[in-house]
């Protein structure tokens, strides 16, 4: 187990060097000019241009910055922004605390909905609730989340005023967009959920269960789930990186001023070094994450487990 | 009498398993009807999508405009019409360029395998380490915004995710019997993938291929929703919703019904996918109860009848 | 053709794998699938190999098809080197060297037509389209299938009758070395009998030099001429079909004799039961590899390998009691 | 052989499974009966409604695609009409069940001492340490030692002979009444098979236990079974004890599938017996012969009407219009 999860912690380590280094060579490739970016497009004389070309190391070669940018970021220097100038730790730190809120309140929030919905569907296949069911749940995954979190806002903040429909500060301000994120991964997870469930179920050491003359709640819980959620877990870790994306969109709908709006506003006025930094730190934290569910793998399986 | 007909012989046919069913058709019409209106968008389209008539701005349904105008007073109906193009187009060439890529990437991957797989499936690896949008987010940061690098940067996204599925059924399709067969048989390795493997496989990957197409749509509107798409005055689902949430009070339209055909369009791919994996599954087939299937067949039999 | 009359001939033949094993314990270790086999087949000859699964006659098959390279040894087809041949050389010699396998079921692209499938034999290997389709006709109605069967998908037909379609299609290029592995063992005893009657005809009527897999030691009493007994990647025992069964010599061919559950109540027979599982064929030691399951096994054989030895009668055995 | 010992009394089974193709009739009026302490073969072709016998004294089927008609008598009681909760009951305690491929109908995330200990715990509501202590007796008891070691161990860790031992162990805990055995060495090789064999005879033997054994193998039926029913589309054509059916086939189609085995007795180079044509599907409720359209001895009744039981001395039965007149 060990040395499963080292070699799994190994392999994240070189994928993460080499992501940093696409981010950052994609980056270079830009052809507009970083100073202009700096000076939000003014103008300036030969002599402040080399002053800040210095001060952001852009007189360097580009192997030189890189080797400074990673060096910084082991540090917990992520470089300094362009337009706010200002390190972008302390941009991102302003910031983080919505962001992780949000994407940890939607994911348990669907999880504890979505995993018993597709077992209940799983068990009633094919029932009127389970077809009624099957087709909201294709609408949601069908519907953006950006769209839910539109429509959320207008009925339940603009016009009947239960939350307010923008800003952050107060528990009552992440309900409506948390629910938007949850309902998304909710419609998926329990798909998959059902999914899982009545494929497992279908199979041949549930019949021999059945027959050592196990009862169907201890088939189900006991026998039938634990094999089912392996899938599933899978899913909710590729929907990890789809909810950081998410909580993007949602931040922009609710104007909530997390990282997902400095990363877009530092897209839009070329910020390199924010857009480096908060790439690099999501893409950090979806590895994280990956690991931490490669590691569930392992406890639920013991074929990974003991090999 | 009834124990009769039950025992009449049943054509060997697989009559359960149909494609045809309901939903099938319905999805199929509501996909085809969007494709219809937004491909020959200029004879369906009422107004100039892009014509600004600043005295209608946000004004609501009328006669002349069906579903209302836009802040810059663009007829609202023609823009959805129009940016029906941009998305489907968008999509099919994300989808495009995963096709292009990812199965033969994933052919030689599953059927070769070696050196080049592993150097493949490791690359896969580096870019699905991105959440979805985000190389896309990357891409527009540094060349800027446009539908073409939108559709690029999401289609690099797409290709690893085909080329591992192609890849997976390749190898379960490799170590079947009529693959050592063929190898047996002196057929080339290229014979052997595209005439072999390939159709034992194409059926899964037309599934993933059709949810594909839905997410394409999604992410692409994604992008535009929060500026990083289309470039203005360019007509496109997302960017109008992004544009339309601004005045969700004044008219909600604006919004809602780009959302509503962003919506409808990938539910309809969604069903069609859902229809076609249940098609091929055989396992998912429903079966009718024994008191359905002899009600059914009560019912075949009459018109034989009554012919008679 | 050679002097010897032998269609191929496969000397010293070896197969090893490097395991990529995560336990250390094993880590470095091979497995040897096929150990130092001598094996030479003539022409109309059927030769049978019988063993438990990973035992490595179906490996053996593959080497002698060329499906797999040889670790070691040496491959003669009709007197000619073939052990290192590859690419275009190779791909030619599959029309002369062809392999029935085990599962009808999965021996044809299930997406292709039969009559397609044999087309493309055809077409591949140049075949002259004038000859082609008089060749398959005349295939179908030799291995007892109705013409029709051309227009059908393999799984519109039963194992039997896809197990002779497979036996067409084999013969198609006129080889003269068939490797079947396993051809009778997802089949009903009742077809079975049909394919192996089918098999024996053949034999006869094409000239072809056969290998022959099988687990099941009546079945290839009943058609092979000659048999060996693999065990563990080498034959234990190795004699001409009839002198076999009269003087079973090796304790791990009585052990299997004994384990083959009959219908004859007359035949008083000792039943032996093997202690244990087969090992595995990882890092094997110095001695006999049956060894540790055998009754007589003595401390010679825990250290020394037995080589196969001529008891008489062209009867091989590879045993310290002999 | 009808006597008032039966432990298991099957009279006119018949199982008709909704397919996506229409309804086939799987069984149509099997009848067997097995007696206390015995060892019951059962053998036929693929496709001749063996194992959806084994299935429907279990009750295994899903009750929406299935319907069931006749009695299962065991021990005078008749499972077929029983409520569920009742049948949950019986089974493991009083029928057990092992199956063909031992790997997978093993919970690939359970111990496999886990797995014997939970019969206990369902079955006799032991408390843990109870069960473990039972699950433990049982590895010993077949063949699996050191116990306290296999305990741990999980199904893809152990070769497909001891799998097929650990299902034994599941089936045997509760000291079951009849024990069914579906196909239980086909998967395994020649070697593994005899242990297997052995240790179902020696457990049935010790513990009185009767057996139901399914196979396609008439040797494996020599071997170890006293009595024989031979199976052609879900009807059993000829029940008797072993030696008898084997030595003295009654019905066409036993006596040609005896003659298309391989033995070791037979000369080498010998054409072997075989049965022309093929089986037919069975999407119709036949009111002939099953046999007919390949029984070199069929004539005019055969294909009108379905034979009944011709009985031969002690016990032996064949349902065919050619014995006797």
């Amino acid at each position: 187990m060990a040395k499963y999860l080292l070699k799994r912690l190994l392999q994240s380590l070189v994928v993460l060097v080499v992501v940093s280094a696409v981010i950052f060579f994609t980056v270079r490739l830009s052809p507009s000019d970083p100073i202009a970016s700096i000076t939000k497009g003014k103008t300036v004389t030969a002599q402040v241009r080399e002053d800040l070309l210095r001060r952001f190391n852009l007189d360097k070669s580009p192997i030189q910055q890189y080797y400074l940018w990673i060096g910084g970021m082991l540090k917990g220097d992520f470089g300094e922004s362009y337009q706010y100038r200002q390190p972008v730790s302390l941009l991102v730190s302003q910031r983080v605390k919505t962001t992780v809120q949000l994407a940890a309140l939607s994911t348990v929030l669907a999880i504890l909905i979505a995993v018993p919905l597709g077992i209940v569907l799983a068990v009633k296949a094919n029932s009127f609730t389970d077809k009624a069911l099957s087709i909201i749940s294709l609408v949601f995954v069908a519907s953006p989340t950006f769209l839910i979190g539109v429509i959320f806002m207008l009925v339940f903040a603009l016009r009947l005023k239960w939350f307010p429909s923008m800003g952050t500060g107060s528990f009552r301000h992440l309900v409506l967009p948390s629910c938007a994120m949850a309902i998304n991964m909710v419609a998926l997870t329990s798909r998959i959920t059902r999914q899982s469930m009545i494929e497992e179920l279908s199979s041949d050491y549930i019949t021999a269960a059945y027959a050592k003359g196990v009862g169907p709640l201890r088939i189900i819980f006991i026998h039938a789930l634990r094999n089912a959620v392996i899938p599933v877990i899978t899913i909710t870790s590729l929907q990890i990186g789809g909810m950081l994306v998410g909580a993007v969109l949602v931040e922009t709908v609710f104007a909530m001023g997390g990282l997902g709006d400095l990363l877009i506003s530092s897209i839009k006025s070329s910020d390199y070094p924010v857009v480096q930094g908060v790439t690099m730190m999501m893409i950090v934290v979806y590895c994280a994450l990956s690991v931490v569910v490669d590691t569930l793998y392992a406890i639920i399986d013991p074929r990974i487990r003991l090999q | 009498m009834l124990k009769a007909i039950i025992g009449q012989k049943t054509s060997k046919k697989n009559s359960y398993g149909k494609l045809l069913t309901p939903s099938f058709a319905i999805s199929l019409v509501i996909f085809i009807a969007i494709v219809v209106l937004s491909a020959f968008a200029p004879v369906f389209a009422t107004h100039d999508p892009n014509k600004n008539e600043l005295q209608s701005s946000l004004a609501g349904p009328s006669k002349s405009h069906w579903l209302g105008c836009d802040v810059n007073g663009r007829d609202l109906y023609s823009r959805v019409l129009y940016g029906g193009r941009t998305a489907l187009m968008g999509a099919l060439g994300v989808v495009g360029l995963s096709i292009v890529l990812g199965i033969p990437l994933g052919l030689v991957c599953g059927y070769v395998g070696g050196l080049a797989d592993t150097l493949i499936m490791r690359l896969c690896d580096v870019i699905l380490a991105f959440p979805t949008l985000l190389l896309a987010f990357l891409f527009v940061a540094t060349f800027g915004r446009g539908i073409t690098i939108s559709v690029v940067a999401l289609g690099i996204v797409y290709v690893p995710m085909l080329t591992r599925l192609t890849r997976s059924l390749a190898i379960v399709e490799k170590n079947k019997t009529y693959v050592s067969a063929a190898i047996s048989l002196g057929y080339s390795p290229l014979r052997i993938m595209y005439r072999h493997i390939l159709p034992n496989c194409i059926s899964t990957i037309l599934v993933q291929l059709t949810l594909d197409l839905g997410y394409a749509i999604l992410d692409l509107s994604s992008l535009s929703f929060l500026g990083l798409g289309v470039i203005e005055p360019t007509a496109d689902w997302g960017a109008m919703l992004g544009q339309g949430r601004l005045y969700l009070l004044v008219n909600p339209y604006l919004s809602t019904v780009p959302g509503a055909v962003i919506v409808l369009s990938v539910v309809s791919l969604n069903i069609f996918s859902d229809c076609l994996r249940q098609y091929l599954d055989h396992t998912q087939v429903q079966l009718p109860s024994f008191e359905e299937y002899a009600s059914r067949l009560e019912k075949q039999q009459k018109p034989q009848e009554s012919g008679a | 053709m050679n002097l010897s009359g032998s269609v191929i001939e496969g000397t010293n033949l070896q197969k090893r794998y490097h395991i990529p094993s995560r336990k250390l314990a094993e880590k470095g270790k091979e497995l040897v699938a096929v150990d130092s086999v001598t094996i030479k087949i003539g022409r109309s000859r059927i030769f049978g190999v019988v063993g438990e699964s990973g035992c490595g006659k179906t490996t053996l098959g593959r080497l002698l098809t060329k499906m797999e390279p040889t670790s070691d040894g040496t491959i003669v087809f009709n007197g000619r080197d073939i052990t290192r041949l590859s690419g275009k050389d190779l791909i030619a010699l599959r029309s002369q060297m062809q392999m029935v396998f085990q599962n009808p079921y999965g021996s044809f692209n299930p997406k292709q037509r039969i009559g397609s499938a044999l087309a493309e034999v055809a077409k591949v290997h140049k075949i002259p389209k004038e000859i082609a389709p008089d060749k398959i006709a005349a295939l179908l109605s030799e291995v007892g299938m109705p013409i029709d069967a051309l227009g059908r998908v393999p799984s519109e037909l039963s194992g039997g009758q896809l197990q002779r379609l497979a036996i067409a299609r084999s013969l198609l290029l006129g080889p003269e070395f068939i490797v079947a592995d396993e051809p009778v063992s997802a089949l009903d005893v009742s077809v079975q009998a049909q394919i192996l009657n089918l098999i024996m005809d053949l034999r006869e009527s094409h000239a072809i030099a056969m290998l022959f897999i099988s687990h099941e030691m009546p079945v290839v009493k009943a058609v092979c001429d000659e048999v060996a007994v693999m065990y563990l990647g080498s034959f234990v025992e190795k004699a001409p079909t009839q002198e076999l069964f009269a003087n079973i010599a090796h304790p791990y061919t009585q052990a299997l004799m004994s384990a083959v559950p009959s219908i004859d109540s007359d035949i008083a027979k000792e039943r032996i039961i093997l202690e244990g599982d087969i090992p595995s064929a990882i890092g094997l030691g110095p001695g006999c590899p049956f060894a540790p399951r055998c009754r007589h096994g003595m401390e010679r054989c825990r250290l020394e390998k037995p080589q196969l030895r001529d008891m008489g009668a062209g009867h091989l055995v590879a045993c310290h009691l002999h | 052989m009808i006597d008032m010992e039966n432990l298991l009394e099957i009279n006119g089974l018949t199982v008709e499974l909704m397919t996506e193709r229409g309804i086939v009739y799987a069984l149509s009026g099997v009848d067997l009966n097995v007696a206390h302490g015995q060892i019951h073969g059962v053998v036929g072709e693929s496709g001749c409604g063996k194992s959806m016998t084994a299935k429907s004294i279990m009750r295994l089927h899903n009750p929406k695609r299935s319907r069931m008609g006749g009695t299962i008598l065991f021990e005078g009681e008749d499972i077929a009409a029983m409520e569920i909760k009742e049948v949950e009951r019986l089974r493991g305690k009083d029928i057990s069940m092992i199956f063909q491929d031992p790997a997978m109908s093993l919970n690939p995330l359970m111990s496999v001492g886990n797995q014997i200990a939970e019969m206990a715990r369902v079955h006799l509501k032991s408390s843990k340490a109870e069960a473990r202590q039972i699950a433990l007796g049982m590895l010993e008891k077949v063949g699996l030692s050191p116990a306290i070691n296999r305990y741990r161990q999980y199904p893809f860790e152990l070769s497909g002979g001891m799998q097929q031992r650990v299902m034994i162990a599941i089936a045997i805990a509760c000291s079951p009444k009849l024990l069914i055995a579906d196909e239980p060495t086909t998967a395994l090789d020649a070697t593994i098979q005899a242990q297997i064999l052995e240790l179902i005879q020696s457990l049935s033997d010790e513990m009185g236990m009767s057996v139901l054994f399914i196979t396609h193998n008439f040797g494996i039926v020599a071997e170890i079974c006293s009595a024989v029913s031979v199976m052609y589309q879900g009807r059993v054509v000829e029940t008797g004890y072993t030696r008898s059916v084997l030595d003295n086939p009654a019905h066409p189609y036993t006596a040609a599938l005896i003659a298309s085995i391989p033995t070791m007795a037979l000369e080498s180079q010998k054409r072997l017996g075989s049965i022309p044509g093929r089986p037919d599907t069975l999407y119709e409720n036949l009111s002939y012969c099953p046999f007919c359209a390949r029984c070199p001895q069929a004539f005019g009744q055969c294909r009108n009407e379905r034979p009944g039981y011709q009985y031969l001395e002690d016990g032996h039965r064949a349902a065919c219009f050619g014995i006797g007149g």
